[in-house]
């Protein structure tokens, strides 16, 4: 199949250079809207308004010097930013945009984005492993225990609306639902929802629920020790994951490319870019969790939370089915 | 971790070494600091942790030795005041007032009425500032980005009140033994002035952005518990004792200047946690605004420095003695001994943060590491002062 | 320590010439390096405040793009050497230059840090006088502390530096002044 | 005060002017009573300010300031340690802070505190932690009866002569200083 494979390259090569500048985009974005919510410009004189201050960060991130610590682990520690940035990519495949307009048919799509998802955690662990610092290392920890547990509701979450639209093929699962925001699967699955944001924020490790890279206890956590494009990577593969996260989300839940009067891609990109920016509104919001707590409500929360809502919506399918058939 | 021999420079210097004598196996021991976010400054602390948790910790000071006590052996009392505003940075006043109510004590100096009153007035400002600074570091330290701006949004309106009188924004060198510098003028009253209405009214706006906030209650809330005798054990003072529900304040236990005049709350918390003592002090800053209010209403005309007075060759006359004043972050002394020469013959700084961050090795053991930052913010601390 | 040579050692991969210089090109990225100075998180004393305030809404560095105050000496380019380096914190700066990734940039800020300020007296025991004894040091802020108009000042003294152009006006010499609250 | 220590082998006693020195008692204790008292102080939910060494002809006077949540005033113990010999008892077991205090105390002056659980350079760095930078030279050194108020004398160890105003002014200072530089 030549033209398939022709449509992946392309797609792939379209791919890259738009997570590429997605995440340019939304650097600038996330400075800008962090100076608003703290009454200030932000980024203001490079470039007009500061658009050009991320291309300027990239650029200088390019020309530093690249640094492997005393007794690291050459391998994997170069390994680690490049594996977290390339299943990333993957995960864009099979991204319906709009109707047909996806990279990969594939009809688990749903699957392959959770089981490619899951890799990326393994390149933090790697990360702060191989570079050979205690910080990098309790990073690395935190980021497992972390993305492990927040998995599961998530994938539960996910399953809710799976049996919903009874397929794991994005795109079908888009047609399931309608143009208007009633039609949507937020409505008949809004704990499925919640859930899937609040493990959404804790997957892709993003503020309150930052804990690899806290700060102000772990200086910079698992990326402690990466300079230049190491870091550049670790950084961009975040945002990629937002971007992921959040297309995920309007798949399932808002519609997709469904909406009134614009064209379908239009609309994609406009719910991504709101839940990106409720992503960002949470992190200049809250202030950050502690590790028990974090742990404490996924298990007790959104894990029997996600059990019951999957539960619930098995029997309420079973019973569509049934009284359908009868 | 395993060593072998390209890890030898990370074999760790004389205090880890020392720490890592009683070390228990198989633990790992992280050195906090002197580099790092969450220890304002230059702090260092070890810890020696199983997991996440923290199983002893041990502060590490002296990085910001600045011999402050050393100098005042060379330097005439006079010329020795900009060191106490660079003691602590964060409430140079409260230090300012101490050394020189310190010399005035010694010498019997009386300080006019208005003088009185200009100090107190700058002093609770600067206690604000103070406060400020803290609020918004400590919410920087529980992962907020936000709240420090609005903190430092404030705090500039209180550094523009000072810097009229003052002239500096951060290291004010204010006070004089026997007065202070210059008069308040009538650009800074006013200002103040409105300050006080529109501090009053950020304040519900803290209290429902941050201070209810679930996620901060939760890190917060019971933790870093201070029993009363602890604070007795370590002297704590300030908001850290007051925070455990100890009615301690110099201001009045040890009344000074014209505060017994005045009408105002002493905050306790019986909470004894990290809660407390966040309380204590959003309660003070309102307590100051208070006593700034009165302070202008109550304010008499007349000199703010006293006729003669000393000048920078000055001689403390013999002898010794200890003044008390409440600072920011509690009880801020000075022990003066002078022998009638040029130079004071000793003079000794009790730091209040010094005290408070010597029971943080007893807190934070068996607490998980953002805990013990939580600890360690909720003490605030001013590493200068501490190290002195 | 004492046996440690406490200064800066030469790096022993010293930057070689490009085998093929393109001058637009690097002048390219001068301007990138220059208009994103990543400062490193390491306040030591009074200075360090006036360095958080110049982060702060009022000054906001962030206009310039050098807000990203990074704890990891491997993600930032410039060393804001805030206050005062005494001889116990003295291997620690070094080592954080030198766990910086070049090219990086020094900022001593206030006047302990560029001569020892008001702590240097005849007897003192504990202070280094000046960093520059220690790390190269690109621009000087002087002022106990330097005001942040200074610091920023400094940025952009440092920016000149490394492109050779000043960006932004000079700043007025008789006003107008902010008028404050 | 009195009361307090009642029992205790003491050395001097009086009551200050507190208006003037900010302190109401000063007891000059033997090296051996200090732990007693500070146990006592301990006992009547005193906390430890500070603990201060003053350089004098006589030796280092180490000073604890001791105050109260609830009262007022501020007795003050105080022990007079030789310059050769500067050691004394640690009090770290029974005031937690006095740990810190004493390892700055031991920094500036070089007075040893036995018995201090971790008696390591605290605010100096180890590798210059025999400097003791405030420690004076003998020729600048001062008599403490010239610096310390003698206050109302309660009691006064026959023995002890170190606030008792010396009859001939003269001499005071090189006879003094042979006994510090020995």
């Amino acid at each position: 199949m030549p033209a398939e494979f022709i449509r992946i390259l392309i797609g792939l090569v379209a791919v890259a250079a738009s997570v590429g500048l997605i995440g340019l985009v939304m650097v600038w974005v996330e400075r800008k809207v962090a100076g608003h919510v703290q009454r200030r410009p932000g980024p203001y004189e490079v470039g007009p308004n500061g658009l050009l201050q991320p291309l300027a960060d990239a650029l200088k991130l390019v020309g530093k010097q690249l640094f492997m610590p005393d007794g690291a682990d050459p391998i994997l520690f170069w390994l680690a930013p490049v594996l977290s940035f390339l299943p990333v990519l993957l995960l864009f495949l099979p991204l319906p945009l709009g109707d047909g307009l996806f990279t990969m048919d594939v009809n688990l799509g749903l699957l392959l984005i959770l089981a490619f998802s899951g890799l990326s955690v393994l390149s933090l662990l790697l990360g702060g492993w191989a570079s050979n610092n205690k910080y990098g290392l309790l990073g690395a920890a935190r980021a497992v225990a972390q993305s492990v547990a927040y998995e599961i509701p998530l994938l539960l979450s996910v399953l809710a609306v799976a049996f919903v639209s009874g397929s794991l093929d994005l795109a079908t699962m888009v047609k399931e639902q309608g143009t208007w925001p009633w039609n949507w699967n937020i409505m008949t699955q809004p704990l499925a929802f919640l859930i899937y944001i609040v493990s959404a924020l804790g997957e892709t490790n993003r503020a309150p629920f930052d804990l690899p890279e806290a700060e102000s206890e772990l200086t910079a956590g698992f990326h402690t020790e990466y300079s230049g494009m190491g870091f550049g990577l670790f950084f961009l593969a975040e945002y990629a994951n937002m971007v992921v996260v959040c297309s995920v989300a309007t798949v399932l839940f808002l519609g997709g490319w469904h909406g009134p009067v614009l064209p379908g891609p239009v609309w994609f990109v406009l719910k991504v870019s709101l839940l990106m920016l409720l992503l960002v509104f949470f992190r200049w919001t809250y202030p950050r969790v502690r590790f028990d707590q974090l742990l404490n409500i996924n298990w007790k929360w959104l894990l029997p939370l996600s059990v019951a809502n999957l539960l619930f919506t098995a029997f309420f399918v079973k019973l569509a089915q049934y009284t359908i058939v009868r | 971790m395993t060593r072998n021999a390209n890890m030898e420079h990370l074999a760790g210097d004389f205090y880890t070494n020392n720490f890592a004598k009683t070390a228990k196996e198989g633990s790992l021991i992280l050195n906090l600091g002197p580099q790092h976010p969450s220890t304002h400054g230059v702090l260092r602390v070890i810890v020696e942790m199983d997991g996440e948790y923290v199983m002893r910790a041990e502060p590490v000071l002296g990085y910001l030795h600045r011999m402050h006590e050393k100098m005042a052996e060379v330097k005439t009392a006079a010329q020795f005041i900009p060191n106490m505003g660079r003691v602590d940075y964060g409430h140079a006043l409260a230090w300012n007032w101490a050394f020189v109510g310190a010399a005035e004590k010694l010498a019997g100096i009386e300080v006019p009425e208005r003088a009185e009153y200009v100090r107190t007035i700058t002093c609770e400002c600067n206690r604000i500032a103070s406060h400020l600074l803290w609020w918004g570091a400590y919410l920087l330290d529980l992962g907020a980005f936000t709240p420090i701006m609005y903190a430092f949004d404030d705090r500039e309106k209180l550094l523009d009140i000072l810097q009229v009188p003052t002239g500096s924004r951060l290291t004010y060198s204010y006070f004089r033994i026997g007065g202070v510098a210059q008069d308040l003028n009538e650009d800074c009253l006013g200002r103040i002035r409105k300050f006080i209405p529109w501090m009053r009214s950020r304040l519900p706006m803290y209290k429902d952005l941050v201070s209810d906030n679930i996620i901060l209650r939760k890190r917060i809330e019971g933790v870093g518990v201070i029993e009363p005798d602890l604070c007795r054990s370590f002297g704590a003072t300030g908001p850290v004792a007051r925070g455990s529900g100890i009615n301690y304040d110099v201001r009045r236990a040890e009344p000074y200047s014209i505060y017994p005049k005045i009408d105002f709350e002493v905050p306790t918390s019986e909470l004894m946690d990290a809660r407390g003592r966040y309380d204590v002090r959003m309660i003070e800053i309102e307590q100051s605004l208070r006593i700034i209010e009165q302070c202008l209403e109550l304010m008499p005309e007349g000199d703010v420095l006293v006729k003669g007075a000393p000048k920078p060759s000055w001689k403390v006359p013999k002898g010794e003695t200890y003044f008390a004043v409440e600072g920011g972050r509690g009880k801020i002394g000075v022990y003066l001994a002078s022998d009638g020469g040029k130079n004071l013959y000793r003079t000794k700084l009790r730091a209040p943060g010094y005290c408070n961050l010597s029971l943080f090795a007893e807190v934070s053991r068996g607490t998980i590491l953002a805990d013990a930052v939580a600890i360690l913010g909720s003490l605030d601390l001013i590493i200068p002062e501490i190290d002195r | 320590m004492a046996a440690q040579n406490l200064v800066a050692q030469k790096p022993d991969v010293i930057v070689a010439d490009p085998l093929l210089n393109i001058g637009p090109a690097q002048q390219i990225m001068d301007i990138c390096r220059s208009m994103s100075l990543w400062p490193m998180t390491f306040g030591l004393a009074c200075c360090a405040i006036e360095m958080m305030a110049v982060g702060m809404a009022r000054w906001d560095i962030a206009r310039f793009g050098a807000e990203v105050f990074r704890p990891s000496p491997r993600q930032s380019d410039l060393m804001i050497v805030a206050g005062t380096v005494s001889k116990k914190m003295a291997p620690a700066v070094v080592r954080l230059y030198e766990q910086m990734p070049a090219p990086r940039y020094v900022i001593a800020m206030g006047n302990c840090a560029i001569s020892g300020g008001p702590f240097k007296f005849k007897g003192q025991y504990g202070m280094v006088e000046g960093v520059d004894t220690l790390i190269p040091v690109d621009v000087y802020v002087p002022g106990c502390p330097p005001r942040p108009e200074g610091l920023l000042e400094g940025l952009f003294k440092l920016q000149e530096k490394i492109t050779g152009k000043r960006f932004w006006p000079n700043p007025p010499l008789n006003g107008p002044y902010e008028e404050g609250m | 005060m009195d009361a307090l220590l009642k029992g205790l082998p003491l050395l001097y006693l009086s009551a200050c002017d507190a208006a003037k020195t900010g302190k109401n008692w000063q007891v000059f204790l033997p090296a051996a009573s200090l732990v007693p008292a500070a146990k006592r102080l301990r006992a009547a939910d005193y906390f430890l300010e500070d603990i201060c060494a003053l350089d004098c002809e006589e030796g280092y006077v180490v000073t604890y300031h001791f105050a109260h949540f609830e009262k007022p005033g501020r007795p003050s113990l105080r022990v007079v340690v030789p310059h050769d010999a500067p050691s004394l008892p640690s009090i770290a077991s029974v005031f937690g802070g006095a740990e810190w205090h004493e390892r700055e105390t031991r920094d500036f002056h070089g007075v040893i505190f036995e018995g201090n659980p971790n008696f390591v350079p605290l605010l100096i760095d180890p590798d210059m932690a025999d400097c003791f930078p405030l420690r004076k030279d003998p020729k600048s050194r001062s008599k403490t009866r010239d610096i310390l108020e003698a206050g109302d004398v309660v009691f006064c160890d026959p023995s002890f002569t170190l606030m008792t105003p010396d009859a001939p002014a003269a001499g005071q200072e090189s006879g003094g200083e042979k006994a510090a530089t020995a």
